[in-house]
């Protein structure tokens, strides 16, 4: 049992505002939810639109077919009148537009003229959730909550939109009440409504992060206003840099006098950072940086989603050193492991990249209150009495992690890191041996993070005879797809990766012995993770299933490719 | 310990003999001496040329970075410890050609940083090209008709763009230019020193000589009278003022965050369960 | 029959003038020659060396032993004695520094003083050039042609010189007088004495690049030093960028607007360029980009050579577009495949690069003159009658290939480029099936780019049990360990490759199968060829060779290495 | 062909109704027009950005590059066709902000570039973030308690690093937009013009209204009087003023290469053949 809602309109129109008034609410209520944007890189105009699936259990996708859409603007109707089911509904303004003649799934509602009543146009959002709530078979009463808490302090502002609300409410009322059938709620609400970004800031601020410096851009700039949200409440500086060189740079000095650093960037900016990668691998400074992605090449669909950096990511930087790439799979993942990223940046001293993408990114879900208790801080600095005396920022160890002291932390020391090759001091050397001991002594801290690396996480029929593949924001739209290939009668199993590198192969090995097809499951053209599998294993993944045209999968494409190939 | 000017001497220089970068190095160990701050509460910039080895011959702590991007580290570094001397030194290709915009931003960003700029006019690490601040006319290996670009003036760049501190330096006059390091370091904001410095293998215009007979000393009666600073730091040919042209404090981005009040962040104790109340707000 | 010179002293003290005289003069009475260069980063003081090689047949690489030494500094001696053959010798001045007692190699030649007395300091170089004349047996009429092309217009100076030659010349006569045999000449002597650097720019310059914006970086700046001068008689734009960004960019609009453009530098310098190489990428301008690569990360050993940009060069770069990858090899080939670069840059419309390192760029050969007629300059632009009317600058074709026009050409018809995704005319999109349209017309071009790709070069035993695979600038070294394996009785070949990628697989591949053992022998840590091929064809490579000090390989050691895994 | 300013109009823009940015497409169309220049005479390179989408909106050549690198494939195709008047155009963060570099090396290098900057203070694309130019105290989502640094001040900046011509327009007075455009177009090297532009959706501070009444046209009586010329550019607050503050024109890049001499390189021919005899020098 579920109901899927598509707003859409113009850039401006505010579909934000209502999908997060509903969102909240829904979640309130108990609903499990997600809810995807789909928009352009403009401000005003165009064609916007997002989705909100309430399914029983736990919907990880959104779907095509339409239940209730609410039509912003006439263009809004024709897009996507295919998808609307046969038993769904159109909330629209009938003095902006009318539907045609044989179309009687209309719900027409002055949402301008019951806002303008109500006390202004800007609240014909508000009319808009009301309608919307009537037609699910809701009370108004927990928006009414929520726009008192939205806006505490500004006096009429929460009354007037209530107003609205009700005006809405109202007037759909007289079209169907309760038409949709909710699924079973949970009993006590207590779920978070939090899309990708917040979830990445979030968890940076609780793994003690106190710098980010970035330059804007889409998708990650979400990260960057949630920090810079909190750097009012805690002790927490958000930088904008000039450019992202900067941004890189900065964050390594930060880090490199003792605090957590982040930077995060989409493709273009990270292409900026490389050399900062390098210079992070070089100088063994930790680094956590968030790379969201976006359809590339160049400047590409700023606003819409791809996995293609992949390769890029685990290559950039001249020259070679250690890094970790872990990626963003579900919300509930997202916040440990970013978690992780930051510890395994301070204990091997070595940058850590977090690849996430738009349709991550952009996603709300409900999801389970996150566990705090959960979360590791652990800085690997060294003690007064717990280092071997003279400090030498590159001592030689059998880890290959030489002991990290501060700038400033112990008197008498001084603490040197150097871009060039260098000896145990971070003095500049050329010599031959000292080289081979220094790339040596990086290197070998590849070993050990290879051991920090989960193995990718297995979903579906115990004993599966196909396997799909996957890493990052796909997560969701896999496990729906097995379930659906499941209920098919097929026996399936997703495995699905969030550590990417150094590449964790047992469990991939152990499960593509057992398998009869397997598919790796792909948003970008070239196939990277099975060309990455390919690199670390020798092992050919047959089946390729992937999508470049910057919109995420459906679980429906997954099936049918699926099916087709049999 | 008391450090004298020798403690701070470290390792084996790849300058070449007579190189002014060494009386620079000799002036700030005297600066940093006099100012009493000790190594580990020093920490020195850099980028990539020969002035940028400066980190390996200073007894200081040290981040030989990137080049050009020297700034960025050093503004990172106060954001952690405020409680740092931070200096940025580099060369004038390091400083005002690849470095050129965190130099233009960071004069806005106003970090309290002093900037010492290793000015030999030249790129000397990569054997003699034209840097932003070569005379028209020089010959290179890349600039073979000579240099056309008019030469970039770092003083009244930085004074345009908002700098609180504007002096010119030589290395050749090394007592006047340890004052004027002190200065710029106890300066509270952003300080720029452009040094002028012979490289004696590869700049065979402004060298030592050619220097030494141009360089005075005007008299400069009110180092916040901007218009008067601006005249100054576009006197450049017969005749080379040398001086504090401006100084003006101005709030500093340390100042502007209130992440920075208090103790260092590096040194504020954290524990996640502490900011378990974030996540509320979701609900 | 071979000769082995070593020339080492202090950064400063002009070795390089005399390694040029010295080589020039010999490969003019007709020796074959290698000569390399270690130098460290800095302008003055410490201890740079050159090896020169004399051999019979063509010298593809140096050895250690020596058998002329010329010690400028004391340090010079004490470091390579112990390489210096029983029946060696020792050119140093005994007024500089004396031998110890029990060393009877010596040469002492008063250098300074014989210099000061021919006209000034400067020219002890050449009174050491005219010891090791004399040390060889030659004449020094020879040397003192060249010396009047060197100082032609510069009165008295070519005459001072050769006053230096000869007191050097007489001096050591009373030591040994032809001591060392040379090996039999060719009669000609009509070969070239060039440098990997110089070959490159001679490339470009008669591949037709007319603009190459560079930012000095070693070890690419030979390039832009030999193109700079040859501005000057050449209709060619040499343009000192303020930074590496905008020398990519500006190269990219130079391109645009129809001449062939260039750019160069090294790893961190290239790090600064690959937001621009994704901007070749989806705006399809062609671009031929050389990387130099030294030893990283960050700013590494600056000097020095390593062979560790490989995969980042393939994967640069945000998202996903066709590029070629192209290698250095020997001079000899060099030549013709940077010209091949051009090509391929004007053919696919795509970013080509051309990897070159240290231990290419500097190392001087003597080549038979090159044959321009062999050389290709094709644009692939559109003429006004072959070309769909209206000009859209991506029409949608077979081939991906878009027909090219340049802005201006073409009256009434304008060409837009774009950075974002777009459609055939160059305006922005956002749709998805306008996406995947040019997604796949761009990929397309790949098929054929591949097919265009040079197999590795085989040399050694038609039917080997032992295979060593090599790319780049360890052509020659492989080719010395080749001979000597076989000569040691092991039935030895050689693939080595000058393209790169999209990687050739067909020789690789029969090759693979036939033989017993195989070696990757790469100068770097990561083995980044294999992995490549694992990428690639899912084949390993078991056997790895790895340099990773910053030097280059000795056949010595690639002889050992294989020998000790027996 | 006569092209009437309509003729170069092109597509349907994704900027905001009431943007000042169509009032400057609109003042570039008339002056292309005006000018006499045909749609494949000019080429348009631009960056990222609202305002960097001018090049679809417009029917003459476009190089829609990178964020903040406009400038330099625009100095790349001077080198390859100096028959093409080239354009340079983009917003203030894409100009002065990531751009920094290029725009104050390009101000140096003095290429026949005319540079049109949409400076609305802000950062549109990403949703107002703080530009540059941001007016201290700006609120945005990223600078929370209001913009700190001091604003960039281009028109002063380019003075200081020898622009040849300087000006300053605003978007709402079209003609006098028009005027000085075909003035910067026709200007041999480089020339700025800082426009100032509202963005309706997110500069709530520097809105129409709010230029509409600080503008006005001081009298420039000597266009070359540097002096006069950084008094009015470091003009702002009450009074705006608006005009070409300066206009002198000096050698531009093109003017200084050899190679550059005679027909455009893309037209020249060229046969490996014919440079044969480049490696006798090895010989
Ligand atoms: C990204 C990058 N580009 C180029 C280089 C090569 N490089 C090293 S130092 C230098 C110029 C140094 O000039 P300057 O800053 O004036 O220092 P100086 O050696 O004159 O003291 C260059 C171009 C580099 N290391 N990194
Ligand atoms: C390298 C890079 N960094 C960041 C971005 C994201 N970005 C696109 S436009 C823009 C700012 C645009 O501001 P401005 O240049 O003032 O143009 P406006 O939209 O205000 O006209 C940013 C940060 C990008 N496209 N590329
Ligand atoms: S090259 Fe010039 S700047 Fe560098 S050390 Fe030598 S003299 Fe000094
Ligand atoms: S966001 Fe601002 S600058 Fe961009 S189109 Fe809208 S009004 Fe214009
Ligand atoms: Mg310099
Ligand atoms: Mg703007």
């Amino acid at each position: 049992m579920e109901v899927n809602i598509l707003v859409g309109g113009a850039a401006g129109q505010g579909m934000e505002t209502i999908m997060n008034l509903l969102g909240k609410s829904l979640v309130r209520e108990g609903c499990g939810l997600i809810y995807t944007k789909d928009y352009m890189s403009r401000v005003r105009g165009g064609h916007n639109f997002s989705r909100l699936r309430i399914a029983s259990g736990k919907p990880w996708a959104i779907v095509e077919s339409i239940d209730i859409m609410v039509a912003l603007n006439e263009e809004t109707y024709y897009h996507h009148r295919d998808n609307l089911a046969p038993s769904g509904r159109v909330i629209f303004d009938p003095r902006s537009f009318s539907l045609p003649e044989d179309e009687n799934r209309g719900v027409p509602v002055e949402l301008q003229k019951l806002a303008e009543e109500a006390g202004g146009k800007v609240m014909a959002n508000t009319v808009a959730v009301g309608a919307l709530l009537v037609l699910m078979g809701l009370q108004t009463s927990t928006v009414e909550d929520l726009l008192h808490d939205t806006f505490a302090g500004k006096e009429g502002v929460a009354e007037k939109n209530i107003v609205a609300l009700k005006a809405g409410f109202d007037a759909a009322a007289q079209f169907c009440s309760a038409c949709f059938d909710l699924p079973p709620r949970n009993e006590d609400g207590n779920k978070l409504f939090i899309d990708g970004n917040q979830v990445l800031g979030m968890a940076a601020l609780a793994s003690g992060c106190r710098f980010l410096s970035a330059y804007p851009m889409t998708p990650s700039t979400g990260v960057m206003n949630y920090l810079a949200g909190k750097s009012k409440d805690y002790p927490l500086v958000v930088e904008q840099a000039e450019d992202e060189i900067a941004a890189i740079n900065m964050a390594l000095g930060a880090s490199y006098t003792g605090i957590r650093a982040l930077t995060c960037t989409s493709g273009g900016g990270f292409s900026l950072m490389v050399e900062g990668v390098s210079l992070a691998g070089m100088t063994e400074i930790p680094l956590v940086i968030i790379v969201a992605m976006r359809p590339g090449p160049a400047t590409g669909l700023p606003t819409r989603t791809e996995q293609a950096d992949l390769e890029f990511v685990i290559h950039s930087g001249h020259g070679e050193f250690p890094r970790a790439v872990l990626s963003a799979t579900s919300h509930e993942d997202a916040f440990y492991r970013l978690n992780k990223a930051f510890e395994l940046a301070d204990r091997y001293q070595t940058p850590v990249f977090f690849l996430s993408d738009q349709n991550f990114a952009d996603t709300h879900r409900s999801v389970e209150p996150f566990d705090f208790d959960r979360l590791s801080y652990n800085r690997f600095i060294a003690e007064e009495n717990g280092y071997e005396k003279p400090y030498k920022r590159y001592r030689n160890t059998e880890s290959g992690i030489s002991p990290r002291a501060l700038p400033g932390q112990f008197e008498g020391e001084v603490v040197l890191v150097d871009s060039d090759e260098h000896d145990e001091n971070g003095n500049i050397i050329e010599d031959a041996s000292t080289r081979r001991l220094m790339v040596e002594k990086r290197m070998r801290k590849l070993a050990s993070l290879a051991e920090e690396m989960d193995e990718p996480d297995f979903y579906g029929d115990p004993h599966p005879e196909l396997l799909l593949i996957g890493w990052g924001s796909t997560y969701g739209v896999l496990r729906e797809a097995v379930d659906a290939l499941i209920t098919l009668g097929t026996k399936t199993g997703m495995l699905h990766f969030s550590d990417l590198w150094p590449l964790p192969q047992k469990r991939l090995k152990n499960l593509l012995a057992e398998v009869e097809r397997s598919y790796c499951l792909e948003n970008n053209a070239g196939g990277q993770l099975a060309a990455l599998i390919r690199r670390e294993t020798g092992l050919s993944i047959k089946g390729s299933i992937i999508k470049y045209d910057g919109r995420p999968f459906l679980a429906r494409e997954i099936v049918e490719e699926v099916k087709n190939d049999l | 310990m008391i450090y004298k000017a020798d403690d701070y001497m470290l390792g084996e220089t790849a300058w070449c003999p007579g190189c002014g970068n060494f009386a620079i190095r000799g002036a700030l160990a005297a600066a940093l001496s006099a100012l009493d701050l000790k190594p580990h509460q020093v920490l020195i910039c850099s980028g990539i040329g020969q002035a940028a080895k400066i980190p390996h011959y200073l007894r200081v702590n040290g981040f030989n970075g990137l080049h050009g991007r020297a700034l960025s580290p050093a503004v990172g570094a106060r954001v952690a410890n405020k409680n740092l001397k931070v200096i940025v030194e580099s060369g004038d290709g390091d400083s005002y050609g690849e470095g050129g915009n965190h130099f233009i931003h960071n004069i806005r960003r106003n970090p309290d940083i002093a900037h010492f700029v290793h000015d030999n006019q030249v790129y000397g690490l990569t054997k003699g090209q034209a840097s932003p601040t070569s005379e028209p006319g020089m010959k290179t290996g890349v600039q073979v008709d000579g240099v056309v670009l008019p030469p970039l003036n770092p003083l009244s760049l930085a004074l345009v763009l908002g700098a609180g501190f504007v002096a010119r330096c030589f290395s050749g006059e090394k007592e006047h230019l340890q004052e004027t390091m002190e200065a710029a370091i106890e300066f509270p904001g952003y300080a720029l020193i452009d040094i002028l410095q012979p490289c004696i293998s590869f700049n065979k215009i402004n060298t030592w000589g050619w220097y030494k007979k141009r360089i005075y000393y005007p008299e400069i009666n009110d180092p916040q009278d901007w218009m008067a600073a601006m005249e100054l730091s576009r006197q450049w040919g017969d005749k080379i003022p040398l001086g504090i042209f401006y100084s003006s404090p101005r709030p500093t981005f340390e100042s502007s965050s209130r992440a920075l009040e208090g103790e260092p962040l590096s040194l504020k104790p954290f524990d996640p369960l502490q900011v378990a109340e974030v996540q509320d707000e979701f609900l």
